[in-house]
């Protein structure tokens, strides 16, 4: 049972690469309290989104969204496009 | 009716792009484009030597088709093109090209001022300049945020 | 700094006046620009076959170069492009191309707007249309006199 | 002693042509006097505007504006270019 994470942006220099897979945790506030303090701070950050298999979770927060087995779990800082 | 919208992973000929939209359609009596590059010369920190611009797969040319529905849904346009690059581009290079092709001026200068505000703070993409050899997240800029205000 | 401005009496290629343009100034992060082309199709007389466009020499290239300098005094660019046609042009030819590029993208989509409302409203020329085999002189819109009204 | 008549946009179908020659006036008044009743309704119309020498009269009116002999006179309607 695994989770796949995508870091974007400057979560990716924090994270040290720009996905990893973790051990599955049934909750975005379960993922993030396993991860590093530092980056598990990073991505909860105001204005941090997420997306859970390419779709986007409706404005923030949302921590306790369920997951499942073999999601990928995207963390987008704000965007700086164009 | 034309309506373009690509992200590309390669360098872009903006001038052919335009060319080849501006030929179909001679029905329309204006094209407005914006064309954004990579800007030789100085940043914050000394010259930009290359630029890479991240996106995210599942979102970012989703998002950038439903731009342009919006765009298409909100003036009378003849055609649209949104051209984005992905990935590492040098100095000089074209970044983004939009064009809206209209009958009536304002609706073609409107629509393309529009949808690049959008694309600068509403789509999926992250962006760092490589300068003195050391590559530098760049923030999104309070004035994009302002420019999106102008819309509401 | 590249400022062409230029009153064409044959036909032009926008694309390319545009590229060379882009190409000089790579120190610019965005370049808008417009194109006006004769429409193809209908007109209030029909089918439009050809645009005629004069202008009174004495004044007309003068008052052009003239809106350059006050363009480039109103915004901070890299450069501008003003190139308009004279003369008999057909359906599809362009008629006139501005481009204004700067560090700002906003810079240089107000510069090319205001550059545009100021052509139409205030630049010597005289334009008719044919069509159904008969030439008929084109007034001026209230929406030009509108637009101008803008930039007060 | 003339004078060249220059005629913008419609006002040259109504002239007839593009220009003309006339014998000399020493205002633009008396230049427009001597003019077809109908050209010089036209050109003296609220919009018109009016160059000597290729210099723009300023404003509308001026209709008593010196004139020389051999001067270029022109009428200039609205304009409707770009």
């Amino acid at each position: 049972m695994a989770l796949q994470l995508v870091f974007l942006g400057r979560l990716e220099d924090l994270a040290g690469s720009g996905s990893r897979e973790v051990a599955f945790a049934p909750s975005l506030s379960a993922v993030i309290a396993a991860l590093e303090p530092q980056l598990a701070e990073a991505v909860s950050a105001p204005r941090i989104r997420y997306a859970v298999n390419g779709a986007l979770l409706p404005g923030q927060g949302h921590f306790e969204a369920d997951l499942r087995d073999g999601d990928e779990l995207a963390f987008l800082p704000p965007v700086s496009g164009g | 009716m034309t309506v373009r919208i690509q992200l590309l992973t390669e360098p872009f000929d903006a001038a052919d792009t335009l060319r080849t939209f501006t030929d179909a359609l001679p029905e329309a009596g204006g094209v407005v484009s914006f064309l954004g590059q990579v800007r030789a010369g100085g940043g914050p920190g000394g010259d930009v030597e290359a630029l890479e611009l991240r996106h995210y797969e599942p979102l970012t040319l989703p998002a950038m088709q439903a731009l342009g529905e919006r765009v298409m849904g909100r003036w009378t346009l003849d055609g649209l093109v949104i051209v984005h690059r992905s990935g590492t581009m040098l100095p000089g290079e074209p970044i983004v090209l939009v064009a809206a092709a209209a009958r009536h001026r304002r609706d073609a200068f409107a629509a393309a001022d529009f949808t690049m505000d959008h694309l600068k703070s509403e789509s999926w993409f992250w962006k760092r300049e490589k300068a003195a050899g050391a590559w530098r997240w760049i923030e999104p800029r309070e004035q994009d945020i302002e420019d999106l205000a102008r819309w509401l």
